[in-house]
């Protein structure tokens, strides 16, 4: 086991590396793909450090489709080329940044290296509470997302929604109700609609099978949804179709089922089983399979519609 | 030095060179893209802090990384939202910046 | 036989780092694009050989994932250039 | 058997690191960006097939040996398809 230390010495160099380019890169297209980059190869430390769940999510959303929300807003802005010239701070003030920033790693570095031993965790405490509760999950990750935190998970899905609306609301008034811009301008090249067509069903499989594994295995709600979202940008960008209008009925539904579904079990678990959010034993690894259903269709709306951005005036 | 610390001193670097850019950069979407850089980098040192959680007889510590993932989630969809406002901002503003004296000055020297 | 795999895939990393470190710091979108795309692949299987030696499990679909969003990202950003190109709009 | 196999696994990821070493050297020393394209499919759907490949005798199950074969599936369409579109770039840029 020589060679993994020099390994992940590569990997950090790598990460910082392509960090610093995505900071200090002259145009805005240049400095995505950067991003981009920068997210897989975070997802390959992540890997190291044993969190797998972790690392697809970081691909997915962390790197994936905030890169695909940053160029296309980039787009949109049409100002990939020119980032706002005429006001380059002077020298003292980037020197002065720079010894902030240092400083504030540097502080982060030191708290890093005198972390307390043996350190704190809430390992046996969640699995107790996952063994009661979320019994038959083998994957502890989902375990503590759907029974230990649920209420935790629950109320990012609606931090999701309230995104939703804060995006939509943003938009022209009279452009309300409509859908918003599609992701392509001009007729996509035959290339680009083939691979949409070939990709977007096996990425539908691959997703779903993601959610389904999550239970025992690497996954989950958040994987699955999140490859699903990305599926369905992928027909948007080949125009096969188009973001819906925004006052479509099972859009509104799509976004609302997770933390709703969600919402009615836990109280349900008041009444069934005395507590919010408490699963009768021999039920409980149905019941959050169930909620977990609702909940990737809800983030699969939800994040191209966040993309897709607020409803526009054009009549598309 | 194990994987964690040095993981860990990452996300610390990575704080650093994103607080750099979000301060300089005057494209807000280029403040937007250091600003999730310095999340992941957080993002990072919470995850050291679960790997940790794995003397505790446990493989790792479930909890850190379950908020982790739920974090990203919720920057991604913070990102969205100050997507659209720069995107409302320089469509009602003319200009791509968020300095006020750019756009509340003269309204010559359109920089899209 | 896991000294191996390891030493394999340090040498795609290190491949594909020098590739990107290259074409990241002087070249024109297309070939950041290109060196994106061998970064992707080149990962993927560096992460199985890793995945194989330190006995991770799950990582298969981590990289059913991956594969599934590189080319996600290659679609977004040509999507993206065809609009730099100068594409008539529609 | 097992010596066999193992063989076979070294053979064919020897094989295709080699291939993504060939790929980068490709795309650092060609001289404009068709060649270098030429030089990255190689590495995109020679050298992550042949590790898949020398990686399945080793697989847990059925299912993930399956996987394996699928992420090179994938990693081989999309890899063709996103060529030509950059091809296609490529071509308009230079006009």
């Amino acid at each position: 086991m020589s060679l993994l230390p020099i390994l992940d010495v590569v990997l950090a160099g790598l990460v910082i590396g392509v960090a610093i380019f995505t900071i200090t890169a002259r145009e805005l297209f240049a400095s995505v793909v950067g991003y981009v980059a920068y997210g897989l190869l975070l997802a390959f430390v992540w890997i190291r450090l044993y969190a797998p769940d972790v690392a697809l999510t970081e691909a997915a959303v962390g790197s994936g489709v905030t890169g695909v929300l940053l160029i296309t807003a980039g787009k949109r802005l049409g100002a990939l080329k020119n980032a706002a010239p005429e006001a380059q701070p002077g020298f003292a003030f980037k020197l002065l940044t720079g010894v902030l920033a240092a400083l504030v790693a540097s502080a982060l570095g030191a708290v890093i290296l005198m972390l307390p031993d043996p350190p704190p965790s809430l390992a046996p405490e969640a699995a107790a509470a996952a063994d009661g509760a979320g019994a038959g999950l083998g994957n502890p990750i989902t375990a503590v997302l759907m029974s230990y935190r649920s209420l935790d998970t629950m109320l990012e899905k609606i931090v999701l929604i309230l995104a939703v609306v804060g995006v939509w609301s943003v938009g022209a008034d009279k452009a309300w109700g409509s859908a918003p811009a599609p992701l392509r301008q001009q007729e996509p090249y035959a290339p680009m609609v083939f691979l949409a067509q070939m990709l977007a069903p096996v990425g539908a499989l691959i997703a779903i099978h993601i959610f389904w594994t999550g239970a025992n295995a690497p996954g989950g709600a958040f994987q699955g949804g999140a490859l699903l979202a990305a599926m369905w940008m992928v027909t948007m960008m080949a125009r096969l179709t188009d973001p819906p209008r925004i006052d479509t009925q099972w859009l509104r539904v799509a976004l609302v089922a997770g933390p709703a579904v969600f919402l009615i079990s836990g109280l349900a678990g008041e009444v069934v089983a005395g507590a919010f959010f408490a699963y009768p034993p021999s039920l409980a690894k149905p019941i959050i399979l169930f909620i977990e259903a609702f909940m990737v269709l809800s983030i699969a709306a939800a994040l191209p519609m966040l993309v897709a951005g607020p409803p526009s005036e054009r009549p598309d | 030095m194990t994987p964690s610390v040095l993981a860990g001193l990452t996300g610390a670097a990575l704080v650093g060179f994103g607080l750099y850019g979000l301060i300089l950069h005057p494209h807000p979407l280029r403040k937007l893209l250091a600003f999730n850089l310095m999340g992941s980098g957080v993002f990072l040192i919470f995850g050291i802090v679960a790997r940790r959680g794995a003397s505790a007889g446990f493989s790792f510590d479930p909890v850190p990384q379950a908020m982790v993932i739920t974090g990203i989630v919720v920057a991604f969809a913070a990102s969205a939202i100050a997507v659209a406002l720069i995107l409302r901002l320089s469509a009602e503003s003319g200009h791509v910046t968020l300095d006020p004296e750019v756009w509340t000055g003269s309204n010559g020297g359109d920089t899209m | 036989m896991n000294e191996l795999l390891l030493a394999a895939a340090g040498l795609i990393v290190l491949m594909v780092a020098i590739g990107l470190a290259r074409i990241l710091l002087g070249s024109n979108d297309v070939e950041r694009l290109m060196a994106v795309q061998l970064l992707g692949t080149g990962g993927i299987a560096a992460l199985l050989l890793i995945a194989q030696a330190t006995n991770v499990p799950g990582v298969e679909d981590v990289a059913l994932g991956l594969a599934l969003l590189a080319a996600f990202a290659s679609i977004a950003f040509i999507n993206l250039l065809d609009v730099d190109q100068g594409d008539a709009e529609a | 058997m097992i010596a066999l196999l193992d063989l076979f696994s070294i053979a064919a990821i020897s094989a295709g690191t080699f291939f993504f070493l060939a790929g980068t050297v490709g795309l650092l020393r060609f001289p404009d960006s068709l060649t270098r394209l030429h030089a990255l499919t190689k590495a995109d759907n020679l050298g992550l097939g042949l590790v898949a490949l020398g990686l399945i005798p080793h697989a847990d199950s059925a299912l993930s040996a399956l996987k394996l074969i699928v992420i090179w599936v994938l990693v081989l369409l999309s890899g063709g398809s996103t060529s030509q579109l950059i091809g296609r770039a490529l071509r308009r840029g230079r006009k």
